[in-house]
């Protein structure tokens, strides 16, 4: 059965190495392949789900050694992979909703004459996502790591003929390097405090590494987390998921939403024995997860483009689930769950966009929207429940997830557990409100777009069925996974279970979401539901004005590393002209001018030879008498 | 201990040099068939390459195999000794991979100056190729030479060749009229000759130390390495302490020229810039790597003491040239000069693995050397084509190609990618070798060396996106043709083996690491031991045994 | 019998009564190249007088060649003969020594003079004048320059054959002046091969003034440095009170030595001593072309015809460092502490001034005048070295040095455009584009003076420097390998300038040699790459040529 | 008469010689001065072979007179030479080759 593992990743890596190098000849049937091989995966991935689901709870695990890849010395890594139940979860997401999007991007780049390509990319993706999920050691996540990296690059990019795309490509590979940097870092330290950076010995002997290693666990956790925060776009290194927008929109749909950017997530939730061992590095976990969950809140309430908007949204969540999974065993589970439940009504809410912009050609500001709801029902109502869901509508998907995360803070107890609580409340609240915002802004209220120019029109089936699927998942999926705390149980072995319990009881914790939900929603609906949107924005306030721009993380960037980079690359260009490469030629200089000296010697008139000869002979004699000191 | 089997390694060097008499004998009209003349031989030289390298076997005892030793200059203490270990048949084979690759990518760079001059007796285009072929001799040879002196020889001699190769021929797009171009290629011609020059009669003396010591010491004066390092072990040669480290200095100075190691790195960027891209090929992927192949047969090997008196320093200076030369590539307008950077930088990273004394980095560095080699092969020869098509060197002459030719464009990509080593494509492999095996003794100067990953990316990225994205910049970039058939055969299996070498390298490094552990037992050094004991040894959990109770119990 | 002794009895006698004279006894087989030499010299100068003008040219130069040839055959025979090692020993009552030294040297000598031969009755290289064949010597030296007669000697197509003889004479001082054994056979020999020079340096056919100049230079200079060295062996002869080598070197070996009482009050002998053997020394060394005594190189170079100083640079050169080498080796090794500080200096000062002088040249001929002066300091570097090698190594070095130099100047002579050779550096601009095969073969001789391995050079270099370095003079060797490095860049800067530099509309053209040419450059290549590439046999003769019979 | 006064005459004469040659432009002259030096040596010989009571220094002056007689044939060829074709003697004037 482990053998089928590899299968996994081999069918969309196959798609990819088809479709780039194919060439003409599959532009009409590429698409189609892409899709077929990412559907392949999945039930590849649901054959493997059921064979373990029939197993017992302490044999799921699967591990599939394919071949010695680096033998140097004690340095020793394998491509081998490793199939638990953290893992299973993340390959039926991954390839459950990438099938998906792989369908709805039929429809949606139908006009793309480079839409081969773009599959080939999307498969690309997948197989390096799945090897990361799967890899049994830190080198070979690391190469899903930048795998996935890539694939977001060249998607992003992907409508390479507008520069802003070109630069929030190249802006995201960049980003996500100096979280690599973290992790290559990371896996230096495992290898010179463990000898191996395999996950099992590692993480057996994280526990046991004692005083002597405890140092040295916390700067791998630190390390790790550096690494999450640059690939789930945590502060500080959140910058480039709102470019990222620039990419076609099943991209953010599925990279940016669903998948790729909870990877860190995952690092964080596989690697839990070494946090557990560090519990300072969770600290900063907590505190990565709890900033970034209020920064992305703040930033989506101000964003008038759509997409950026729920870009803001995705950050917090996952910010969110950085938290919960700070929260060491206790939270392990949920911030997974929520992970799940959020790539279902996230994914939902970008096709949903995705669909609108389709219909409102390719519009994406959203106060050229406005009561869109007649115009495409299904989008409305699947966009709808995606809504209900993120704001943590009780009953619906994210309702369970957030609940149990914000529990959770709590239960750490002490001020710590009353400032996370109370960030994760606030998040729930502004949350609610710009959800709500996006909703009035765009299928409420009168139309604010000239009819003469876009006609509003409901998407075809190719992208309309994904949005529905997806709609289900995000209403019932939470549901499902809290029937006795099955989803929390069935990931037990891996991440293991504490349950905490908050100050006040579980109930007046819900009770407590409810309220700021309701409150959220309210205020929005006193914003932009009662009186009408102006069709261009208003300066706002000096909050909004900041949240617009990222609260100006970009600004500082530009001034501190951009231009603080260019002068400092142009100087040195200077000193390497003047200064090294000057002292050579400098050498060459003098030589040629100590020639010109000494020729003037060489005057041509015989009697200054010889008296220089005589001058010599004197010398001669001189020495030769100095020698002998007579 | 010479074995009177077939002499491999001598024919292997005597191939191409008679490839580039029989090239240099055709006459001015049979130009093309000069070309098919080199070509052939070059071929043939590589499949000689590869038998060697099946030849040759790991496992076996004895630092050296196939090697041939006879009696060439006795007075001098010299012989013909020749030997190949693991990492200098990888090197070998490396070298005689890319030859017909940088002759297929070259083969109308020599055509121009036809026009320009009807004279009979000048044949650029036979002596370009023979040239390179000549270079090719003398490389394989250095390589093979386990006779300190018969390297020097060859070391020397392939400046020769090279300088005229360097100034002799120009890829036109300089932006500047023939007269300039010509006195920019002479003095970045000269410039090259004059620094390796320099190093290299600063090695002459050390050679010449190196005698007057054996032959005071053994009666008899040798340059054989083996002699050497056996004298040594056994005691019969011992050098003080201040002339081993004068006698290393004189070596190493040369071999850092060659490699070249900042701040003796000025002369690259010229040489690299004005040549024409096969021929920048040549300098950066095969004759500097001499230089580096050099430190560690040789500086490690005759003077391990003060190589490791020395160490430091020479980290330091590695480390320089890492961020240096990134930054410097970030900064440049010029397509080959910014690539020439990149190499400046890279070879950071190979001396740093090469110095870091343990068997990670030094076994990365050799593979680095290798895919370094094949990396910027592929990129310069890409950036090459893209040059040769628009007659300019400069970014900013160029935006948008992608969307006239995607093939170039992606060819491109994937060569910078393999530069900036993403994992999958073979440079991932050596560089993350050579930062683990630093970062195991030294771990400030492997988290700083770190860095240089990002700036990689910056400047790799920054390179592609000014020149390939974004709208086209002007009709003539719209009407870039995409790459010929021949560039195709040329790229293509280079891209190929950058990704076979990502996901498989085991084969390098099983013909490398028994080399890397010689050398490491001569310097008398071993890799530094993991602090915490961990009871399972990695790898020992294969063939699907489950692996589900570890992460349960870590989870408590 | 003590050969000293013996010279000794023969002078003294002299004063006492009158009685019979004992004839002095002379090896005359044991001295047959010099003879031979100098017995062909003198049928030429008898050609000259009795033959026909039309005959001379051919007659003189076939006499010049067999000459040279059987001298030759006659080195190589004593060789063989084991006269170069077991059976070396001082010939013609101790004024001249047959031995390895003396011998490798004169065979070295001989071949490059043979091969100079060539190159002087070249005559395919100047337009005919008046329907005639003309070689690179003036028409008629004495008359003035573009005067009336010259046109007259001209249009009768005279030509000066006499410079065979004069060079058959030259050539016989050389061959004596490595293997003089005492004093004054040295001196006698410098003369003899000097002024014949002086004279063929006054010969040029083109450019007269200028010829004339480094005539007149070469001859006041050579003159003064001559006195000085007449001046340094009589000091010498006063201290040792005898002029042979053995003589003195046993003097100094036990400096205890009785001296005159009225000589004791005024000086100290050694004074004598050291000032002597300074003088003579710098005697050698304005010979040989060292700093601060190399003035003369330059300008007589760039004056002399090319041919002339073709055989300058090579044969003076190796007559000059053996009589230097033995000097030192055989008359003051005894005082070794005393010169060797003073040559260490003069080799540096050498080694460095030639080299960086020498990269702002703008005429070839001087260019390779200076690249002479380096190379005589690498050589001193070899003699430093007092030890066998050191002996072997210039040995071997001298001989390498001497083909590539002539060479060279052997190409500088096919290099012409209308006022005879272009010797102006800027005309050389794209000589790579014109002809390929010249302007390589000339690189390849650069590359040998620059030192690039697989060449003579090469070899010859390491050759010294090992030497040097063995006897203890490791940064003699740092600083010669720095000025070589300096030295390397000038020459490069020629290749530069023939290869890559586009060539000038009115760049100069290359002759077609006849045969006689050819045959100097290709020699000139093949020892350059022989040398270069397996050097031990020829290591090997010098090896065993490596010691002074005393 | 203590003989070492014919070493210092020889001594100055040689000195006087080489000044000679320092600073007079005729070449005749400055040839001359050459052979001032000449003799000055032979006289030094002379003396010495008087001191050491054998004939060598003698014999050898006789040597040195016909290697000063053939420089003389030799250098006043090459003066005249030059004096024909220029109409001047001055050693200076002959500076053509320089630097």
């Amino acid at each position: 059965m482990e053998n089928l593992i590899a299968l996994l990743i081999a069918a969309p890596l196959v798609g990819a190495a088809l479709l780039l190098c194919g060439g003409k000849r599959l532009d009409r049937t590429g698409h189609w392949i892409g899709t077929l091989l990412a559907v392949a995966s999945f039930a590849v991935a649901a054959v493997l789900f059921t064979d373990m689901l029939g197993r017992a709870t302490d044999d799921r695990a699967l591990h599939q050694h394919l071949f010695t890849w680096i033998p140097v010395g004690g340095f020793h890594a394998d491509i081998a992979f490793q199939l638990d139940q953290l893992s299973m979860t993340f390959v039926l997401l991954i390839t459950g909703v990438g099938s998906l999007i792989h369908l709805y991007s039929v429809g949606y780049m139908a006009h793309d004459e480079r839409r081969r390509r773009f599959f080939g990319y999307l498969n690309l993706f997948l197989a390096a996502m799945l090897l990361l999920v799967l890899a049994d050691n830190y080198l070979l996540l690391y190469v899903g790591w930048e795998g996935v990296g890539l694939a977001s690059y060249l998607l992003i990019g992907f409508w390479q003929h507008k520069p802003s795309a070109a630069t929030a490509a190249k802006k995201a590979f960049l980003v996500n390097r100096v979280g690599d940097v973290g992790l290559s870092i990371a896996i230096m330290l495992l290898f010179t405090t463990f000898g191996t950076f395999a996950f099992a010995p590692v993480l057996d002997a994280a526990g046991t590494a004692g005083s002597a290693g405890e140092g040295k666990v916390t700067a791998i956790a630190l390390m790790l987390l550096l690494a999450a925060c640059g690939k789930s776009a945590q502060v500080p290194l959140q910058s480039w998921l709102g470019d990222a927008m620039e990419g076609p929109t099943p991209v953010s749909a599925l990279i940016h939403a669903a998948t790729m950017v909870t990877a860190g997530v995952y690092l964080i939730t596989r690697s839990g024995a070494l946090f557990d061992a560090a519990p300072a590095a969770q600290t900063a976990v907590v505190a990565v997860g709890a900033v970034t969950l209020l920064f992305g809140a703040i930033v989506g309430c101000a964003k008038d483009d759509i997409k950026k908007a729920l870009a803001g949204s995705t950050m917090s969540q996952i910010g969110y689930m950085i938290m919960a999974a700070g929260l060491g065993p206790i939270g392990y589970a949920f911030a997974i769950m929520h992970l799940v439940t959020h790539g279902f009504f996230k994914a939902g809410l970008f096709l949903g966009a995705g669909s609108v912009m389709h219909g409102m050609n390719d519009e994406v500001d959203m106060r050229r929207y406005g009561g869109l709801r007649k115009h495409m029902p299904v989008t409305f109502i699947t966009f709808g429940l995606g809504y209900l869901a993120i704001i943590g509508f009780p009953g619906l998907s994210g309702f369970f997830s957030k609940d149990k995360i914000i529990e959770a803070a709590f239960a750490k107890g002490g001020t710590e557990g009353l400032i996370l609580g109370g960030a994760a409340l606030l998040g729930a609240a502004i949350t609610a409100f710009y959800m709500t915002r996006v909703m009035l802004m765009t299928f409420f209220g009168e139309k604010r777009w000239d009819p003469d120019e876009v006609h509003p029109h409901e998407s075809p089936k190719t992208m309309t069925i994904p949005m529905i699927v997806l709609a289900f998942g995000s209403v019932f999926a939470g549901g499902l996974f809290s029937i006795n705390e099955a989803f929390v149980h069935w990931l037990e072995p891996v991440t293991s279970l504490a349950h905490g319990h908050p100050p006040f009881g579980a109930t007046v914790t819900t009770a407590a979401t409810v309220v700021v939900l309701l409150i959220g929603v309210a205020t929005a609906w006193l914003m932009y539901g009662r009186r009408p949107v102006p069709a261009t924005a208003p300066r706002g306030s000096v909050l909004t004005r900041a949240a617009r721009r990222d609260l100006l993380q970009d600004d500082f960037n530009h001034v501190v590393l951009v231009r603080g980079g260019t002068h400092l690359t142009d100087t040195l260009v200077r000193l390497d002209h003047t200064l090294v490469d000057g002292a050579v030629t400098g050498t060459a200089v003098t030589m040629g001018g100590l020639s010109g000296l000494l020729r003037r010697l060489q005057n041509g008139f015989v009697r200054s030879y010889a008296a220089q000869m005589v001058g010599g002979a004197a010398v001669l004699v001189a020495v030769t008498l100095l020698m002998r000191g007579v | 201990m010479a074995d009177l089997s077939f002499p491999l390694l001598t024919c292997a060097a005597a191939l191409p040099a008679v490839g580039a008499v029989a090239t240099a004998a055709l006459p001015a009209a049979r130009r093309t068939a000069a070309k098919w003349v080199a070509l052939l031989f070059s071929v043939a030289t590589f499949a000689l390459a590869l038998v060697i390298a099946f030849r040759f076997d790991p496992g076996a005892k004895g630092p050296f195999q196939l090697t041939e030793s006879h009696a060439w200059i006795a007075d001098f203490g010299v012989r013909y000794e020749l030997g190949v270990d693991g990492i200098a048949v990888a090197l070998i084979a490396l070298t005689a991979l890319l030859i017909p690759f940088v002759i297929l990518a070259g083969w109308h760079d020599a055509d121009t100056l036809e026009e320009a001059r009807p004279n009979r007796r000048w044949r650029p285009t036979q002596g370009f190729f023979a040239l390179i072929l000549a270079v090719e001799a003398m490389v394989i040879l250095s390589f093979e030479a386990t006779d300190v002196f018969l390297f020097y020889l060859f070391f020397e001699a392939m400046l020769i060749p090279m300088y005229f190769l360097i100034g002799g021929f120009g890829d036109g797009a300089s932006g500047a009229d023939e007269g300039e171009a010509a006195a920019r290629r002479a003095s970045a011609a000269v410039k090259f000759l004059l620094y390796n020059l320099a190093g290299g009669l600063i090695m002459l003396a050390a050679v010449i130390g190196l005698y007057a010591v054996t032959a005071d010491q053994l009666g008899t004066g040798t340059f054989s390495l083996q002699q050497i390092v056996q004298a040594r072990a056994s005691g019969h040669l011992t050098l003080g302490t201040g002339t081993e480290r004068l006698l290393f200095l004189g070596f190493f100075f040369a071999f850092a020229v060659k490699a070249p190691l900042w701040p003796l790195h000025t002369w690259l960027p010229g040489a690299m810039g004005e040549s024409t891209s096969p021929v920048a090929v040549l300098i950066t992927a095969v004759v500097d790597k001499v230089g580096t192949f050099a430190m560690l047969r040789f500086c490690l090997q005759l003077f391990p003491q003060a190589s490791s008196w020395a160490t430091p320093v020479i980290l330091v200076l590695a480390l320089i040239s890492i961020l240096y030369g990134a930054l410097l590539a970030v900064a440049q307008r010029d397509i080959k000069r910014l690539i020439a950077y990149a190499s400046i930088s890279h070879f950071g990273f190979i001396i740093l693995g090469i110095f870091a004394m343990t068997s990670q980095g030094q076994g990365g560095a050799t593979l680095y050397m290798v895919n370094h080699g094949i990396s910027t092969a592929a990129l310069m020869l890409v950036a090459g084509f893209l040059i040769s098509r628009r007659g300019s060197r400069l970014i900013a002459d160029y935006g948008g190609v992608q969307k006239a030719a995607p093939l170039l464009a992606g060819t491109f990509l994937v060569g910078g990618l393999a530069t900036l080593s993403l994992p999958g494509l073979a440079p991932f492999v050596s560089e993350f070798l050579v930062l683990v095996g630093t970062f195991s003794r030294y771990p400030v100067i492997g988290i700083i060396a770190t860095v240089g990953i990002v700036l990689a990316a910056l400047y790799v990225l920054v390179l592609y996106q000014r020149t390939m994205t974004g709208p086209p910049k002007d009709d003539e970039v719209r009407a870039l043709p995409d790459l010929r058939v021949r560039e195709l055969v040329v790229v293509g299996p280079l891209i190929a083996l950058l990704l076979f070498l990502g996901v498989y390298p085991k084969p390098l490094t099983d013909l490398v690491n028994p080399a890397v552990d010689h050398t490491l037992s001569v310097v008398d050094k071993q890799d530094p031991k993991p602090e915490v004991r961990v009871d399972a040894v990695p790898g020992h959990h294969r063939a699907g045994h489950p692996a589900h109770h570890h992460d349960a119990e870590a989870a408590k | 019998m003590n050969p000293v002794t013996d010279i000794h009895t023969l002078w003294t006698t002299a004063a006492e009564a009158p009685g019979r004279i004992p004839a002095p006894h002379i090896e005359y087989a044991q001295l047959s190249p010099t003879l031979i030499v100098f017995g062909a010299a003198i049928i030429g100068v008898l050609v000259e007088a009795f033959l026909p003008r039309r005959h001379r040219h051919t007659v003189q130069l076939l006499l010049a060649v067999l000459a040279l040839a059987a001298g030759f055959a006659a080195v190589v025979g004593l060789a063989a003969g084991g006269f170069a090692t077991t059976k070396a020993h001082l010939a013609a009552m101790g004024a001249l020594a047959v031995d390895g030294p003396a011998l490798f040297l004169q065979g070295t000598i001989l071949l490059v003079s043979l091969v100079a031969v060539f190159t002087f009755a070249e005559r395919r290289l100047d337009p005919a004048s008046h329907g005639k064949r003309v070689d690179s010597f003036a028409a008629q030296a004495a008359a003035v320059p573009g005067g009336a007669a010259e046109q007259a000697a001209v249009k009768a197509g005279f030509t000066t054959s006499e410079v065979f003889p004069i060079l058959l004479f030259a050539v016989g001082g050389m061959l004596i002046f490595p293997a003089a054994n005492d004093l004054l056979t040295l001196f006698v020999a410098l003369e003899v091969f000097s002024l014949p020079l002086y004279i063929l340096c006054a010969l040029a056919r083109r450019q007269r003034l200028l010829s004339q100049e480094a005539a007149l230079k070469y001859f006041l200079l050579g003159a003064f440095s001559s006195a000085f060295l007449l001046f340094g062996i009589a000091l010498l002869y006063g201290y040792a009170g005898t002029v042979t080598y053995a003589g003195i070197a046993e003097v100094i070996a036990d400096g205890t030595k009785q001296i005159d009482p009225a000589l004791a009050g005024t000086m100290g002998n050694d004074a004598l001593l050291l000032i002597g053997g300074a003088l003579v020394l710098m005697g050698l060394l304005f010979k040989v072309g060292a700093v601060p005594f190399h003035m003369w190189t330059p300008d007589v170079y760039q004056g002399a015809p090319t041919p002339v100083t073709g055989f300058m640079a090579a044969a003076t050169k190796v007559a000059a460092f053996g009589a230097l080498l033995r000097l030192l080796y055989v008359v003051l090794p005894g005082m070794r502490w005393d010169w060797r500080p003073v040559m260490w200096g003069v080799a540096i000062v050498t080694m460095l001034g030639g080299a960086i002088v020498a990269i702002t040249q703008t005429d070839i001929k001087r260019l390779l005048a200076y690249s002479s002066i380096a190379h005589a300091g690498f050589i001193l570097a070899g003699v430093l070295a007092t030890t066998q090698d050191g002996i072997s190594s210039v040995l071997f070095y001298l001989a390498a040095y001497s083909f590539v130099t002539l060479g060279a100047f052997a190409v500088v002579t096919l290099v012409r455009d209308a006022g005879g050779e272009a010797t102006q550096l800027s005309k050389w601009a794209g000589l790579g584009r014109r002809s390929p095969l010249v302007a390589a073969v000339f690189a390849v001789f650069l590359l040998a003076f620059a030192g690039i391995p697989l060449t003579s050079g090469f070899a010859g270099k390491f050759a010294v420097f090992k030497a040097a370095a063995q006897s203890g003079a490791g940064w003699l060797v740092v600083i010669g390998v720095l000025s070589s490095a300096i030295a390397a860049f000038f020459y490069i800067r020629v290749i530069v300038l023939m290869f890559f530099n586009e060539p000038k509309a009115d760049g100069p053209s290359v002759a077609v040699p006849s045969p006689l040419t050819t045959t100097a450059i290709a020699l000139g290549v093949v020892v350059t790459l022989v040398l270069g590439l397996a050097p031990q046999y020829f290591l090997d003769l010098a090896g065993q040529a490596g010691t002074f019979v005393r | 008469m203590n003989p070492v006064y014919y070493l210092y005459l020889a001594a100055l004469l040689f000195t006087i010689g080489a000044a000679g040659v320092l600073i007079r432009r005729n070449a005749i002259v400055v040839f001359m001065c050459i052979e001032l030096m000449l003799n000055a040596c032979n006289l030094a010989f002379v003396t010495f072979s008087r001191l050491h009571g054998n004939l060598d220094g003698q014999i050898i002056a006789f040597f040195t007179m016909v290697v000063a007689a053939a420089e003389v044939v030799v250098g006043l060829a090459i003066i005249v030479t030059i004096f024909r074709t220029r109409h001047t003697a001055s050693v200076d004037d002959a500076s053509l080759m320089k630097l």
